[in-house]
């Protein structure tokens, strides 16, 4: 596989959330918004850009039956670095994710890509396979709080465009899963065509 | 030989009761209720039935013919009762856009997302109705006040539903015997003088339209029945233990959407148990949630919701009670 | 360094130091129960869990083939020789030499070869209208056309075509899993050895009637005559019950049994046209 | 009253799944058969109350103390991680019926997110020990209702003309989300 | 370099590099983050007293003091000075009774008790609904929180239309609307026996 | 006064065109055919040949194992061929093709109308006559009536139900038979009870035939232990399983066969050929058959030679409307669809239906809208929706579970689906299916 389809298949061939459905907790907490669905995203591109890379440096390091525990301590430390970091300099984007912060550590993508990819290939794919991996998450996230924004709110990243409100559902729990089934069904029938 | 003849496993005999003909049963014993509601609450009573039930139909052939491209169905009635069922929950002065809304919810999420006629698990109008509930909750919340045949639509005069009334007072303190008095008394309740959703204010219009389907056996008594009493016992319980906060059985009885739930939602057959016995469980469980919620929740009425929640339980229901069968078992060597 | 820091630091150390002890007791107690290459040959099948290996799933058919010593009798039609290579690679073997196959519908009677003599109207299931009579037609052996192989088909690769009411395999898609074969209640269809270009010669009937009542109801029945037995020079047509067979491994597609047949019953499919022949609606078959 | 009150909470307005979103992978991909929902659900909450209790105790006796309380994602998860590797081993020693019955559930509740979160939720809503019990109970049987639910829905639709589009997860999905708007009628109990 | 075989040896070791290793970049990265978390979480409060009190010069934070609600507790309340001179109070209430429970403000007195305005600082209300106590609205299109600027709690009545006072209810918000008149309340009465009127 | 079974069970219009038209006697045809497998079990074996003369009554082809009978030549004359022919199964079978000379029967069988009543055989005679007369169930399964009348080791048999119920809509020949040959039939219910050793016999009918009742409930005041036992009109009350429970209360167990309660069913027709055979030692070579349908013009009762061809049958009843889209053997509810009519009647031939195309082709089939209408008219308490789509969707170890094998195929869910499914079609084949599975794991 070439770097460049290693790192585009986690846009639409193997979508963490809208084809593999991992990660489906903060695909639905986080994107009440569009902003707040990309931050997400971001943080999650973070830790999987941060524990591939270092998985992948020590993947000789770790002896096979210790690996998921050594795995975890890895992406721990890097969720434990964005939820600081995040705290202390994007405080409103902190409080809008709340729990699902600390959470991203059991996101099976992260979990999953260690696991499956970075133990196994190098660190430059393992690279440019987070990067692929957790900007397709992080597209995702995106566009699913657009749709729920624009739809629930009328508004698109904060900026509202009718007066009053939009269909409540969309920015409610319901219409979050109704709007990612929705979504991975599109997605199912694209990747088909 | 003459003829080519048709060759068909047996039997060769059909009862003459089809899906249609249920449907429109559905729909003739609806009427009753439409005509209270048009005498009720006028020119929006038929405006807002017509958008309904055009649009639940126009949905289902859009979707079918552009979407899943399969056969349209939609003569087989059942959109249309759907439709005159989402309208007979909105209040009569929803605008036109909201209605299209939520026939978009009840017929394309509820309904043909799931396979259409026969597979959805939830009641496609109930689900549209609080999908609307929720996301309107202004708009669906405004419910106009009944008087003669009016021909105004939107500009029409709200008021709180009864229900309403009683659990605004409660929360504020006040007792339910001054309430009481603020509300339409129990007769004028069923006959349907009262704010609320357009067709499920005439108790007595949907109990006729109850009768005619039970006389036609479209439906069985199981499922209103045991709702009814059961929100009768536990509201009767409630009250005998503190009439002071609590109404009495007959208001719960005719206020709110129970005898429309009762008789025509709940009874719903793609959604309801499949045993008689399942069928009781499945009322009783309608009867109480609507209780809860309309005594406890945030949500002056509960019907909708009960009805929903229940409907979630009908798979394990089916899969957990089953009719007796014939002859115990017996080991074979 | 700050108390903070080294605090994390013991912590962290302690909590990691009882995590790999409690685990590697545990991975000394309870050793790998599962052969891990059964992980790696199930990843190499390609997940069709069509069952044409025989085996309820991959997963069951990687099982199987971790487990036996040699590939005789295992095959993956799905993948084919590809992916019984990649898994000769996993477990170290020699991949036995497959031929690839085909399904090919035996029988040809259309409306118009085959007159109807009865309309069948119950639920549209082959085995069902098996399970009923002997056939909408004369023929009780033939395509009873309700399409059960086309469901059973994983791979897209039938459709029932409506101006002949036969099924149709598309060559190209077919995998030769042997779904529809199994399916069929008539047993017409069959798995014959995939020649170059596509290229076939069988015999499109399965009528066992005597010749009388077979032509009576078809057309293109075979009437068992036995001509392109006598014809075939590398004996690979036999006649058994009235119905002549053509092995599709003897065969060499020679094409001298295709005109001798009086009712046309033998079919050729693929090769470039020789002459024109009239009326041989099976041509449509192939494209 | 209370606890009641609490119970309620968890498990009906504020469930974990319809309404806060945690675990909602298994809940998607464990709901396929009734009979392994209810296997699943049995083991979740077995584990998230062993975990809340667990992590609870760590978390005021150990790193509050210590003034690390920014370790608490780390530590919980690596507790969690070794407790259900434990609670496996135990299992396959003392009951072979229950491992059998919960065994193979183990491992994905490592990844489920509720009972990292949970146990991140008792801190953050102050509950002393009994409280954090009480609602780590609660909301596995939250949790587990609505896998139940979905896994009777499911196995239903089995059995219905679901769209192929539609099929596995989108549909599990709309169907929550109904689910999810039924439950909201629950909002104001407590 | 080969793969390290599964001894408990190996195992060990990996696993206490990589903890040390991670300890060692997290205890660096919680030092670093330590001082701008605590700073974000004061500029906040700040924030939301500035928002509630005229223009002052002190910081409020440092001359916070507790003042009884009566009802058991204690309330913060944060005095603002311009120089010498008290320009107002914010005090830190709260209501239980929100749709979701609690419900935090900043509610900002003049020193007569009128209220200047409140801010909404921690909520769980349904987005739609509930949301619509915390926007601050402008003259030609007042929000919620606006009818409340000015008014002195002495003899504008604390509660909703519906229970008699003379605040206007958010549309189908009534409960949210009816707990913040309530928690502002439960902050003017905190003021006012407080003695600081 | 009335009884009738519990649970389930429809009331589809009875059309009893034929119930006052006394039987008449259909002239013996030009030929006939007969073929080699009219029963349940193995087909019987062909012991004459081409050109053999035969005598009406002869043996033309011989049981051929336990659970088969004798077939016996309907008519006198010469054996034309053996040869494959499509019969009433739809299916191609072995037959003996006769062309008629005259009407000459084997001398030992009693052609006269007198009743006898005095039993002289013994239980096995009558048993070993019952086989040789090559007698079957007329009751629809043709089921061989010697292995009935045979209780197998371990169980005993206190009772004797005879099933005049006919509840299937159009058929009139049981009726009539209980009419006309009330006397007779008694004689062979008592034979009946005596090869199995029972003192009581109750014979079921339905409330439509008020005559039949009375008829033979005065008759039966001469036979000792007899009663007549009035039932309510419900389909499908004549399944033997129904019967049962209506007549006794006893239940059968599911899986189970009636001599498991302790009781055998036999039909009024297999009780009257019971007495040909032993009083009259004539074999089953003749049986009433009604032909009917709203678009017949003559429908009647025929008494018909085996082997007759089923168009004789029709023309004798004014012929093939043109109109005629479907021809059913048997009743309405689970008689077969011919797909040809040049067919022979068989012994398990009790009528001929006929409808016009409007009303034989059935209509679209709609998703099932879960009514439970099918499970409400099922009598085995089954849930007919629920095993028809498990099969359709081949999910056998479920069906199995739901005991898709206690479907008696009596269509009555299929009868009152709304969407019109064709429920009882996929039931069969998961029912067949499931069955074959078990007996497959069962050799394995
Ligand atoms: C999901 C949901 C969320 C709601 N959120 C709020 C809320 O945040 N605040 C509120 O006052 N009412 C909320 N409501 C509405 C209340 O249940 C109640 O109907 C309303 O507050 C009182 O009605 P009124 O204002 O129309 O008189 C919510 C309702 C639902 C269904
Ligand atoms: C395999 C098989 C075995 C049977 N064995 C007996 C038997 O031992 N005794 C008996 O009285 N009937 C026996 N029967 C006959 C049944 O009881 C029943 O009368 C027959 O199947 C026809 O019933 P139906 O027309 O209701 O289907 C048997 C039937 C079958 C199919
Ligand atoms: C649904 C159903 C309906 C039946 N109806 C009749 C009937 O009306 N009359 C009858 O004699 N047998 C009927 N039978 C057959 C009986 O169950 C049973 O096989 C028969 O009475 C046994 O007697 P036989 O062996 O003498 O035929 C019916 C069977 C089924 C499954
Ligand atoms: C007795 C009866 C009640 C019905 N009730 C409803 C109903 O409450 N809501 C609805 O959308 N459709 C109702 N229908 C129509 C139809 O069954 C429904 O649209 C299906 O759920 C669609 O699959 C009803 C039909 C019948 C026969
Ligand atoms: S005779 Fe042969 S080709 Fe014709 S219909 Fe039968 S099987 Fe098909
Ligand atoms: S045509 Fe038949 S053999 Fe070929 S892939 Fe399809 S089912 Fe398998
Ligand atoms: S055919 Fe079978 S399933 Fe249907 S009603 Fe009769 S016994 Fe029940
Ligand atoms: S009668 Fe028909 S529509 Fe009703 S439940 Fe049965 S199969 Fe479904
Ligand atoms: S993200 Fe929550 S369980 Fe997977």
């Amino acid at each position: 596989m070439n770097q460049v389809q290693n790192f585009t298949k986690g846009f639409l061939k193997e979508n963490p959330i809208l084809v593999m459905v991992l990660g489906a907790c903060p695909a639905l907490a986080t994107t009440s918004s569009m902003i707040n669905g990309l931050g997400m995203g971001l943080a999650t591109t973070f830790v999987l850009l941060g524990s591939n890379t270092v998985v992948s440096l020590m993947k000789n390091l770790i002896p096979d039956k210790v690996r998921i525990p050594a795995f975890i301590v890895v992406i721990a430390t890097f969720v434990t670095i964005v939820d600081l970091v995040m705290n202390a300099f994007v405080p409103s984007l902190y409080e809008a994710l709340g729990i699902f912060i600390p959470l991203i550590v059991v996101n099976c993508i992260v979990l999953g890509r260690a696991e499956a990819f970075a133990s196994k290939n190098t660190v430059w794919s393992s690279v440019v396979d987070g990067a692929g991996m957790g900007l397709g998450f992080t597209a995702a996230l995106g566009v699913l709080g657009a749709i729920r924004e624009i739809l629930g709110s009328g508004a698109i990243g904060g900026f509202k465009f009718i007066s009053g409100d939009g269909i409540l559902v969309f920015i409610l729990a319901p219409g979050a899963f109704i709007a990612l089934g929705y979504m991975i069904a599109i997605v199912k029938k694209i990747n088909k065509a | 030989m003459n003829n080519i003849l048709n060759v068909s496993p047996s039997p060769h005999l059909s009862s003459p009761e089809t899906t249609r003909r249920l449907m429109y049963g559905v729909v003739i014993a609806l009427v009753p209720a439409l005509a209270a509601s048009i005498y009720y609450f006028g020119m929006g009573a038929i405006i807002v039935t017509l958008t309904s039930v055009l649009s639940c139909v126009a949905v289902e052939y859009l979707v079918q013919k552009f979407i899943l491209k399969t056969k349209p169905s939609v003569k087989d009635g059942s959109a249309v009762v759907t439709g005159l069922l989402l309208a007979f929950n909105v209040p009569s002065n929803l605008p036109i856009w909201i209605i299209i809304i939520g026939a978009i919810i009840s017929i394309g999420v509820a309904k043909m997302t799931f396979g259409g006629l026969g597979s959805n698990p939830f009641n496609p109008a109930l689900v549209g109705r609080v999908f609307l509930l929720i996301s309107f909750p202004v708009q669906m919340t405004s419910w106009p006040v009944p008087s003669g045949f009016r021909t105004g639509y939107l500009d029409a005069v709200t008021g709180a539903t009864p229900l309403g009334i009683l659990t605004e007072g409660v929360k504020a303190g006040e007792s339910v015997a001054s309430l009481m008095e603020k509300v339409p008394t129990h007769m004028q309740l069923f006959y349907g003088y009262m704010g609320g959703s357009m067709g499920e204010i005439a108790a007595a219009a949907l109990i006729l339209g109850g009768i005619y389907m039970l006389w036609k056996k479209i439906i069985s008594w199981h499922i209103p029945v045991s709702i009814l009493m059961s929100v009768a016992l536990f509201t009767g319980i409630l009250w005998l233990a503190d009439p002071t906060i609590y109404a009495d059985p007959g208001f719960h009885l005719l206020t709110g959407g129970i005898m429309l739930g009762a008789i025509f939602m709940a009874t719903d057959y793609v959604t309801s148990p499949m045993t008689h016995k399942g069928m009781i469980i499945y009322g009783v469980g309608i009867g109480v949630i609507t209780v809860l919620i309309r005594t406890w929740g945030a949500y002056p009425e509960g019907v909708s919701f009960a009805i929903l929640i229940m409907n979630a339980f009908v798979p394990l229901l089916n899969m957990y009670i089953k009719p007796k069968r014939f002859g115990k078992e017996v080991k074979h060597g | 360094m700050s108390s903070t820091v080294l605090l994390t630091i013991a912590m962290l150390s302690v909590l990691g130091l009882l995590a790999a002890m409690i685990l590697y007791f545990v991975a000394q107690k309870f050793k790998v129960v599962e052969d891990p290459r059964i992980d790696l040959v199930n990843e190499a099948l390609p997940g069709a869990n069509c069952g044409g290996c025989g085996y309820t799933g991959c997963r069951a058919f990687a099982e199987a083939l971790v487990k036996s010593t040699s590939f005789e009798g295992l095959n993956c039609p799905v993948g084919g020789a590809d992916t019984m290579g990649k898994v000769a690679v996993i477990l170290d073997r020699q991949p036995v030499a497959l031929e690839p196959k085909v399904a090919v519908v035996r029988c040809n009677g259309t409306p118009d070869n085959a007159a109807r003599t009865s309309y069948y109207d119950g639920a549209m299931s082959c085995r069902i209208a098996h399970s009923l009579y002997g056939g909408t037609t004369g023929c009780h052996y033939g395509c009873f056309g309700c399409g059960d192989c086309v469901l059973a088909c994983k791979f897209d690769a039938m459709y029932m075509d409506p101006m002949t009411e036969l099924p149709v395999i598309l060559d190209d898609k077919c995998v030769a899993c042997g779904a529809c074969v199994k399916e069929c209640p008539r047993n017409i269809i069959e798995l014959r050895k995939r020649n170059k270009k596509d290229r076939k010669i069988y015999v499109s009937c399965v009528n066992k009637d005597k010749g009388g009542p077979a032509r009576k109801a078809c057309k293109v029945a075979c009437i068992g005559c036995g001509k392109c037995v006598k014809v075939c020079p590398y004996d690979a047509i036999t006649m058994d019950n009235n119905l002549a067979f053509i092995d599709s491994y003897k065969c060499k597609l020679c094409r001298k049994c295709v005109p001798e047949c009086p009712t046309g019953a033998i079919l050729e499919i693929g090769f470039p046209v020789k002459e024109q022949k009239p009326a041989e609606p099976a041509e449509a078959i192939t494209d | 009253m209370e606890f009641i009150l609490l119970i309620i909470s968890a498990i009906l307005v504020n469930n974990i799944v319809l309404a806060q979103f945690l675990g909602v992978c298994p809940f998607l991909g464990v709901s396929n058969k009734v009979s392994t929902a209810i296997g699943m659900s049995g083991a979740v909450t077995f584990v998230m109350v062993l975990a809340t209790m667990v992590t609870y105790l760590i978390y005021t006796y150990v790193l509050v103390p210590l003034g690390i309380g920014f370790m608490q994602t780390i530590a919980y998860i690596l507790v969690i991680a070794s407790l259900v590797q434990m609670v496996e081993i135990i299992l396959k020693k003392i009951s072979q019926p229950l491992y059998q019955a919960l065994g193979i559930f183990l491992p994905l509740i490592t990844t489920n997110c509720a009972v990292l979160g949970v146990a991140i939720l008792v801190i953050k809503k102050d509950y002393n020990l009994v409280e954090g019990i009480v609602y780590g109970a609660a909301t596995a049987i939250g949790f587990g209702l609505a896998l139940v639910i979905l896994a009777g829905i499911r196995e239903q639709l089995e059995l219905a003309d679901v769209p192929s589009g539609m099929k596995g997860a989108p549909i599990a999905l709309v169907t929550a989300g109904i689910l999810a708007l039924a439950f909201m009628g629950f909002a104001g109990l407590v | 370099m080969a793969k390290m075989q599964s001894s408990l040896k190996n195992m060990m070791f990996s696993l206490t590099l990589i903890s040390v290793g991670a300890s060692a970049a997290l205890g660096f990265v919680y030092e670093m983050t330590k001082e701008p978390i605590a700073l974000t979480a004061l500029n906040k409060k700040l924030d939301a007293i500035k928002q509630v009190v005229p223009e002052f010069t002190n910081n409020p934070n440092d001359d916070m003091f507790m003042l009884p609600t009566g009802e058991g507790n204690s309330l913060e309340v944060y005095p603002a000075r311009s120089g010498e001179e008290v320009v107002g109070y914010a005090v830190r209430s709260y209501t239980n009774n929100g749709f979701s429970g609690y419900i935090g403000f900043m509610v900002g007195f003049l020193p007569d008790g009128t209220i200047y305005n409140i801010s909404v600082l921690e909520h769980k209300e349904t987005p739609g609904l509930g949301t619509k106590l915390v926007p601050e609205g402008t003259p030609e299109k007042p929000e919620f929180k606006d009818q409340f600027k000015g008014k002195n709690p002495a003899e504008f009545s604390l509660k909703v239309k519906k229970d008699g006072g003379s605040v206007d209810a958010i549309t189908a918000a009534t409960i949210s609307s009816r707990a913040f008149c309530e928690g502002v309340q439960r902050a003017y009465n905190t003021f006012e026996k407080g003695g600081l009127k | 006064m009335f009884k009738t079974f519990p649970k389930g069970g429809i009331h589809p219009p009875e059309n009893k065109l034929t119930a006052d038209k006394p039987t008449v006697i259909l002239p013996v045809p030009p030929q006939v055919t007969v073929p080699v497998s009219q029963h349940i079990g193995a087909p019987a074996t062909p012991v004459v040949e081409k050109g053999a003369a035969v005598l009406a009554g002869q043996v033309i082809a011989e049981a051929k194992g336990f659970v088969s009978t004798n077939i016996h030549s309907p008519v006198s004359g010469k054996v034309s061929k053996i040869d494959t022919v499509v019969d009433t199964t739809g299916y191609k079978q072995t037959a003996v093709i006769i062309d008629v000379e005259g009407d000459e029967w084997v001398t030992t069988v009693d052609r006269s109308s007198v009743l006898v009543k005095e039993i002289t055989l013994t239980r096995e005679e009558i048993i070993g006559r019952c086989r040789q007369c090559g007698l079957v169930g007329m009751g629809g399964a043709t089921f061989p009536t010697h292995i009935k009348l045979t209780v197998p080791a371990g169980k005993s048999c206190d009772m004797v139900i005879i099933n005049g119920v006919e509840c299937e809509p159009y058929l009139t020949s049981d009726h009539r038979l209980m009419l006309e040959k009330g006397a007779e039939v008694l004689t062979g219910v008592t034979i009946i009870m005596k090869a199995l050793g029972v003192e009581r016999a109750v014979v079921g009918i339905e409330a439509n035939k008020p005559d039949a009742i009375s008829h033979l409930t005065e008759l039966a005041k001469d036979f000792k232990g007899i009663t007549v036992q009035p039932l309510k009109v419900k389909y499908p009350q004549g399944g033997e399983k129904q019967l049962i429970k209506a007549c006794t209360g006893r239940e059968v167990p599911s899986g189970g066969l009636p001599i498991d309660v302790g009781v055998v069913v036999q039909n009024v027709g297999t009780a009257f050929a019971v007495y040909e055979a032993v009083q009259k030692n004539k074999p089953l070579v003749e049986r009433v058959v009604t032909v009917t349908g709203k678009s017949v013009t003559n429908p009647g009762n025929f008494l018909v030679r085996i082997g007759t061809p089923v168009t004789a049958l029709i023309e004798a009843a004014g012929g093939m409307p043109d109109d005629t889209g479907k021809v059913v053997n048997g009743g309405p509810m689970m008689g077969k669809a011919l797909a040809i009519t040049e067919v022979p009647v068989t012994k398990g031939t009790s009528g001929i239906l006929l409808f016009p195309a409007a009303a034989s082709r059935r209509a679209e089939v709609l998703p099932c809208i879960r009514c439970g209408k099918c499970s409400s008219a099922c009598a085995m308490g089954l849930e007919p929706w629920l095993i028809s789509v498990l099969s359709e969707k081949g999910m056998w170890d479920q069906a199995e579970k739901e005991k898709i094998t206690d479907c008696m195929e009596c269509g009555a869910c299929t009868y009152t689906c709304p969407a019109k499914r064709p429920l009882l079609d996929y039931i069969r084949l998961g029912k067949s299916t499931v069955i074959r599975m078990a007996r497959e794991k069962i050799t394995k």
